[in-house]
């Protein structure tokens, strides 16, 4: 058997990422957490994660930046806001697993091939470019980007999707793609830190982001 | 009546079927449904996970476009565009700053972002606009006895239960029912469908389908009735994968006590979009609502099946 | 003499209190008393560690000797607090006690600001405004207040069962009213008491009869309080008195009538066994209820139609009743007014209704049950007759008991409730002992700290009940796989052991929390109190005067005030009865003389007696001017801030008072 | 005063509400502004129009007036006279210049510190934001202006009256 030193010294901390992560519109309310397993208990893909989603707050709450980011959860999580809604302290758990998804992709941590984040990008690429997102383009892009033989191994639902006219052959688009890049040319102006500093100020003043 | 009509990219794609039985049922209840001008990509859920102030903006782009066409309410027929669209309202109205951003983004197109366009969905505006008498009233072909598991997914009811109960919803079997359907006891209504980890991840992923499919059957469901497009998607193009993987599964057989049943050979169950169901009660053909566009179509049940589907 | 009348100009004397570091943390107390010592009219001005401590009072007194001081102000805690503590230290000094004034410089200073500089020039301020206000002071007679001797009582509870026999035994007159036919309250339901599990019953209806026996006590049950008037030590209260058709000094609790009803078998939901037991529309709640008198239910009786009286039933009851005549259908609500001088408040709680959380299943399972349910299920004279059968007619093998069901949840009540924990344990003890099932509790945390508690867990360690700490998600009913099939499915994460589980079980069981009555704001207005904002009463003082309320003669006791368990419920309705005494057995209280009174320039507008609520003001023909019964007066004030002419008067709030308190805060220094 | 000017708030608060109130907050260690100087009366019916001009007239930037929540008075209805009073008293501050957010009528019940902190800190923000107030200020170049009118008026009387011929 191979053995493995779980110990986890002071160091290990990233000092701070808790509290980044917790002054977020949204994620305040992980301040309150009590480690109930609420989450855990409702989330249906809770049994293929590696730390479950309330393992997930606590690391985050004390700062094993690592562990989180690195952590499959964060991908599993389908967002379909069970935890969310039934969170005894209201902590939004699906917005703080978006939060942490942005940061794994922008800080690059997770592992090579993987094809969650991939699609993700994928997707973000697409719909950036040509406004709209044609499905089947984009599973038969993030195959090749991630698992050949996956891709092999769907042509079959692929003709059967074609036999049935649902896989178009001809990539969706919007007319005035111009617009859109200009929108979002004026999002990448502002500085992502001053984006959120400006968020941090807007959350506490606009009211009480906690509030469903 | 008349609503904007944000079709989204699935009701394009895989979820053709949708926006095709979604228009003629809606058409004859007399509601008239205006394709929102250019519309874009709600953002989705991955999208959210890249860059969320971005996936406001394109979002935001959408319910602009619909306030510009005059202040429409705006129907969204996809579970994720319908939350993704108001789940930004909420959003930017709990944080200013990032509505600020937003509409000085919008400002490039000129537009303008006042957060009073409702969100609607199908469901919502079946029941509480047209009315399930209105509805009734159309149908010609009842169908009699269909035995339908409801299942509506998650991000209609969560995080924002707006027009239905949160964990006991009924505004589709109500309209089933109008139509002569009968609904299953199904307690698996609103579990997650594995979204698209099937794709990506497709253990889990599959899994979340599969057991929805599962307990229709142990259930006695004759067809599966879904208001998503990924959600019917992951309930109906994957059963081959399921049954190499489960197929060996038995239940109870929900006909006779005590018995019991393989799993695998009623994998096949028809995975519908309610619209379908509506459509056929309407008296229009499968072909007309895209149901043969389904890996196990739905035929027409026979007027002779009620009392087989009663014994 | 001038020194009690202080007809001279003022000799102030100023301390200002430490409070250890409660206030010289955060306030430069040498730094106050230094700025006051030079203040026109301050004789000398002192800091010191503790003025409260006898030495503090001490040195007060010391000082009025040494110094002819005439005017004292105590910059410390909240005059709620001690302002009693240093008036009387100031008339042991000699003086009168209303030549003192006290500044708040902890409550609002030192624990609420940050800011050393800021909140010693606060303070500055606010010892300023007392200096410049204490020397307009006049010379003031308290004012006694005879206390009615008889004491009512709300609520026949535990808590209000042991107060009011408290009192009786001292020899005090109580007037015990209670809502529901019978007293006992919850506790009556309960098969068992934590830890020691000894049988509810057998401790309670021993108490139960002595208030029905006692000759000190009026036993008005299935009664409400509707009005109070008056003040503390005459308080008028009128009771409302439901009838039960029954008229009870005839009826001898024989119970015949029920035996001869015109129903055959019980047929109606029966609210003491929690609606698992059916009676019929002539019952008595439980065998051991107090009174022992049966009552009729207008809603079900063949005699009346759906509360009206019509005549229209064979009446076997009656006849059944014979002689004794004790049935009275003409009967009507009355109102009876009674005086006494003090209220007990003992009003519980309600169990949190299961139905606002639809994820358990309740009422959706039939074999999902809530706590009290189950007290009746195991309870020898329940339902069941103490046989644990499910709804569905099985046996339950697995259970599962799911803690803090509508406690420490932001949607539904915010407080642990203190006592689900405990009871949940009791449960798992009880239904294993009856069914040797398989036995799960679910728990965020096991709060078990009372005496014998901790021992308590252990020993249901012991006894193999399984632990399992995780809050449950949702109970549900379809199985994944075939060994759940025809179960109750509980899916939670055991936190301790790191995996999501699915369990299985036959029964589930909500440990319900407690809330406040539906009705507790309704009765904090009777009664003048204040609720938290959880919207159970209000004490006085958190620590110091947990059973007294903001209005004086009027106490709490019991879950109305906070969950609590029985020992504590007891233990606080034994206070409650003791402060009770304390007024009774004084005979007096002396009052606030903050009284008003008019000055001869009154014009005679009359435009202040409406505005009285107390109706103390009356035009006085004679003089033409108003008159202010002091008796009556409760020195809000109202009259006088309202007064055109400014010729009404309030104690200890005169206008020069008032207004030097004003120029004081704001002077520049 | 050297350092930059804050807002100074007359506070009149009930003994049996708002005062309480306070008290919770102190023992509950919240923290807020420390603008605030309290003046205790039985009850918000005790507080005398005069009282808040007073205050004003004396320099205060601000008045603050806490009371029992409606029907929940501890003398029955204190409260809801000193809402009559404090409606007058709005219209007639607007008539001397003196802007409405400067004087603030709060429902506080014995339980509500959190309500103490949160209103005591959003008055001082909006204080801050509008400024000194400084009656008194006004008041003496009031006096600077008229004191030479007054000297010329006395020094030349008889042109007055021609004046006035």
């Amino acid at each position: 058997m191979d053995l493995r030193r779980t110990i986890k010294y002071e160091s290990d901390r990233v000092k701070g990422f808790g509290r980044e992560v917790m002054s977020v519109p949204g994620c305040e309310q992980l301040e309150n957490c009590i480690q109930c397993g609420t989450c855990s208990g409702l989330c249906p893909l809770s049994i293929y994660m590696d730390h479950t989603p309330r393992q997930v707050m606590e690391l985050t709450r004390s700062d094993f930046k690592d562990e989180v980011l690195r952590s499959t959860t964060i991908w599993l999580c389908a967002s379909c806001y069970a935890c969310t809604v039934e969170c005894p302290k209201q902590i939004r758990i699906t917005d703080i697993m978006y939060e942490l998804k942005q940061r794994a992709i922008h800080e690059g941590f997770y592992p090579k091939r993987f094809p969650i984040p991939v699609l993700a990008q994928e997707f973000y690429r697409m719909s950036h470019k040509r406004g709209r997102v044609t499905e089947n383009f984009l599973a038969t892009i993030m195959f090749l980007k991630t698992n050949l033989l996956a891709a092999l191994g769907m042509w079959r639902l692929g003709l059967n999707l074609f036999a049935r006219g649902r896989f178009p052959l001809k990539l969706e688009g919007i007319k005035r793609r111009d617009e859109l890049v200009r929108m979002m040319a004026v999002v990448d102006k502002l500085s992502i830190d001053a984006l959120q500093n400006s968020q941090q100020n807007g959350g506490n003043g606009g009211g009480h982001p906690g509030a469903h | 009546m008349k609503y904007s009509y944000f079709p989204g990219c699935s009701l394009k794609g895989t979820g053709r079927a949708y926006e095709e039985s979604l228009l003629p049922v809606f058409q004859a209840l007399g509601v008239e449904l205006e394709e929102l001008d250019d519309w874009n990509c709600c953002g989705a859920t991955a999208y959210m996970a890249v860059d969320e102030v971005k996936a406001c903006v394109m979002a935001s782009r959408n319910l602009a476009l619909a306030e510009k066409a005059g202040h429409q309410e705006l129907l969204a027929p996809c579970s994720a565009c319908y939350l993704v669209l108001n789940k930004t309202k909420h959003y930017l109205h709990e944080s200013p700053a990032v509505e600020a951003v937003v509409q000085k983004a919008l400002h490039q197109a000129n537009l303008t972002y006042s957060g009073n366009t409702p969100v609607r969905h199908p469901l919502d505006v079946l029941i509480n606009n047209v009315g399930i008498d209105a509805i009734k009233k159309r149908v010609t072909q009842p169908l009699k006895g269909l035995k339908v598991a409801p299942y509506y997914g998650c991000q209609i009811v969560r995080p924002y239960a707006s027009f239905d109960d949160q964990y006991n919803p009924t505004t589709m079997d109500r309209l089933l029912e109008a139509i002569g359907c009968t609904i299953v006891t199904y307690p698996l209504k609103t579990r997650c469908c594995g979204g698209s980890l099937t794709g990506t991840l497709p253990e889990p992923g599959l899994l979340c389908a599969y057991v929805l499919l599962k307990e229709a059957i142990a259930r006695g469901a004759e067809v599966v009735a879904t208001v998503c497009p990924l959600c019917q998607f992951n309930l109906d193009c994957y059963r081959d994968k399921m049954v190499a993987k489960w197929g060996g599964e038995t239940v109870p057989d929900p006909r006779k006590a005590g018995a019991r049943i393989a799993v695998g050979p009623r994998l096949d169950i028809p995975v519908v979009f309610f619209t379908q169901l509506i459509g056929l009660a309407f008296g229009l053909t499968e072909k007309e609502l895209g149901l043969q566009r389904g890996f196990t179509p739905l035929r027409r049940p026979a007027p002779a099946q009620p009392q087989t589907a009663a014994a | 003499m001038d020194k009690v009348n202080g007809n001279h100009e003022a000799r102030i004397g100023f301390y200002v209190c430490h409070c250890g570091h409660n206030i010289a943390a955060m306030v430069d107390c040498t730094e106050v008393a230094k700025y006051v010592g030079q203040l026109p009219g301050v004789v000398l001005s002192r800091d010191y560690k503790y003025m409260c401590s006898d030495p503090g009072q001490e040195l007060i007194q010391k000082d009025i000797k040494e110094f002819d001081l005439n005017r004292v102000v105590v910059a410390s805690c909240s005059p709620l607090l001690h302002e009693h503590t240093f008036r009387s230290a100031v008339e042991a000094g000699g003086l009168n006690p209303f030549f003192f004034h006290m500044v708040n410089i902890r409550e609002h200073v030192s624990w609420v600001h940050t800011n050393r500089d800021e909140a010693t020039a606060k303070a500055k301020a606010l010892a300023r405004a007392a200096i410049r206000r204490v020397a307009h002071h006049r010379a003031l007679d308290v004012k006694k207040v005879p206390i009615h001797p008889d004491v009512l009582v709300v609520g026949g509870g535990i808590a209000g069962i042991h107060a009011a026999l408290t009192l009786a035994k001292a020899g005090k007159k109580v007037y015990l009213v209670e809502r529901e036919p019978s007293i006992g309250g919850h506790m009556a339901k309960f098969d068992k008491t934590f830890p020691t599990l000894d049988c509810a019953a057998c401790i309670l209806t021993p108490k139960m009869s002595e208030v029905g026996a006692h000759e000190n006590i009026t036993l008005w049950s299935y009664s409400e309080v509707v009005k109070m008037d008056g003040y503390v030590g005459n308080y008028t209260v009128t009771v409302k008195r439901r009838p039960r058709y029954i008229n009870e000094d005839l009826c001898t609790g024989c119970q015949e009538c029920i035996a001869n009803c015109v129903y055959r078998e019980p047929k109606f939901p029966d609210d003491f066994n929690e609606g698992l037991g059916k009676r019929k529309p002539v019952y008595i709640p439980f065998p051991q209820a107090t009174p022992q008198v049966v009552l009729i239910d207008p809603e079900v009786c063949l005699n009346f139609k759906r509360g009206v009286l019509t005549d229209k039933c064979k009446k076997t009851c009656v006849e059944a009743c014979g002689e004794k005549k004790a049935i009275d259908f003409q009967q009507k609500e009355e109102f009876q007014e009674i005086k006494v001088g003090t209220i007990i408040v003992a009003t519980g709680f309600q169990a949190f209704d299961v139905a606002r959380m639809p994820q358990y299943g309740y009422g959706r399972y039939p074999n999902v049950y809530t706590a009290l349910e189950v007290e009746r299920l195991v309870n020898a004279s329940g339902p069941t007759a103490g046989d644990v059968l499910l709804r569905d007619g099985r046996h339950p093998k697995s259970i599962g008991i799911i803690h803090c069901v509508g406690s420490r949840d932001k949607k539904t009540n915010r407080w642990c409730s203190r006592v689900c924990c405990m009871y949940s344990m009791k449960l798992a003890h009880l239904l294993k002992e009856h069914t040797e099932a398989e036995i799960y509790n679910f728990y965020i945390d096991i709060r078990a700290p009372g005496k014998g508690y901790e021992e308590f867990y252990d020993k249901l360690l012991e006894e193999g009940v399984h632990f399992i700490r995780g809050r449950v998600g949702e109970v549900t009913d379809w199985a994944f796989i075939p060994e759940e099939e025809g179960k109750l499915v509980i899916r939670v994460e055991d936190t301790l052991a790191n995996v999501v589980r699915r369990i299985p079980v036959d029964m589930v069981v909500l440990s319900t929390g407690l809330e406040p009555q539906p009705d507790a704001q309704a009765v904090r207005r009777l009664f003048n109190m204040s609720c938290g904002s959880e919207g159970f009463f209000l004490e006085r003082h958190p620590k110091l005067a947990p059973v007294n309320t903001f209005t004086d003669g009027i106490y709490l006791a019991g879950c109305c005030q906070s969950p609590k368990d029985i020992p504590d419920s007891v233990a606080q309705a034994g206070a409650a009865a003791a402060e009770a005494m304390v007024l009774i057995d004084k005979g007096h209280i002396e009052q606030e003389p903050n009284t008003a009174y008019v000055l001869d320039d009154c014009s005679g507008c009359k435009s202040c007696i409406p505005l009285c609520p107390y109706t103390a003001i009356t035009f006085n023909e004679g003089t033409k001017k108003a008159d202010i019964n002091e008796a009556l007066c409760k020195g809000c004030g109202t009259c006088v801030g309202s007064c055109p002419s400014g010729s009404i008067v309030q104690n200890l709030f005169e206008d020069e008072e008032v207004f030097s308190e004003i120029q004081g805060v704001l002077a520049n220094d | 005063m050297t350092k930059e000017w804050t807002p100074r708030i007359v506070a009149f608060f009930c003994n049996w509400c708002t005062y309480t109130a306070a008290d919770l907050a102190g023992v509950s260690r919240m923290k807020y502004a420390a603008n605030t100087r309290t003046i205790r009366v039985m009850c918000s019916g005790r507080i005398d129009p005069q009282f808040v001009l007073e205050a004003f007239a004396k320099g205060a930037d601000g008045v603050l007036i806490g009371g029992c929540h409606p029907n929940d008075c501890h003398y029955a209805e204190g409260n809801y006279k000193m809402l009559r009073r404090f409606r007058l008293l709005k219209r007639m501050l607007k008539d001397l210049g003196i802007a409405e957010e400067r004087l603030r009528l709060e429902w506080i019940s014995a339980a509500e510190g959190e309500k103490v902190k949160a209103v005591v800190n959003e008055m001082v923000r909006k204080l801050t934001a509008l400024g000194p107030l400084d009656v008194p200020g006004k008041f003496a170049d009031w006096d600077r202006e008229i004191s030479p009118l007054a000297a010329a008026a006395a020094a030349a009387p008889v042109e007055h009256e021609v004046a006035h011929a």
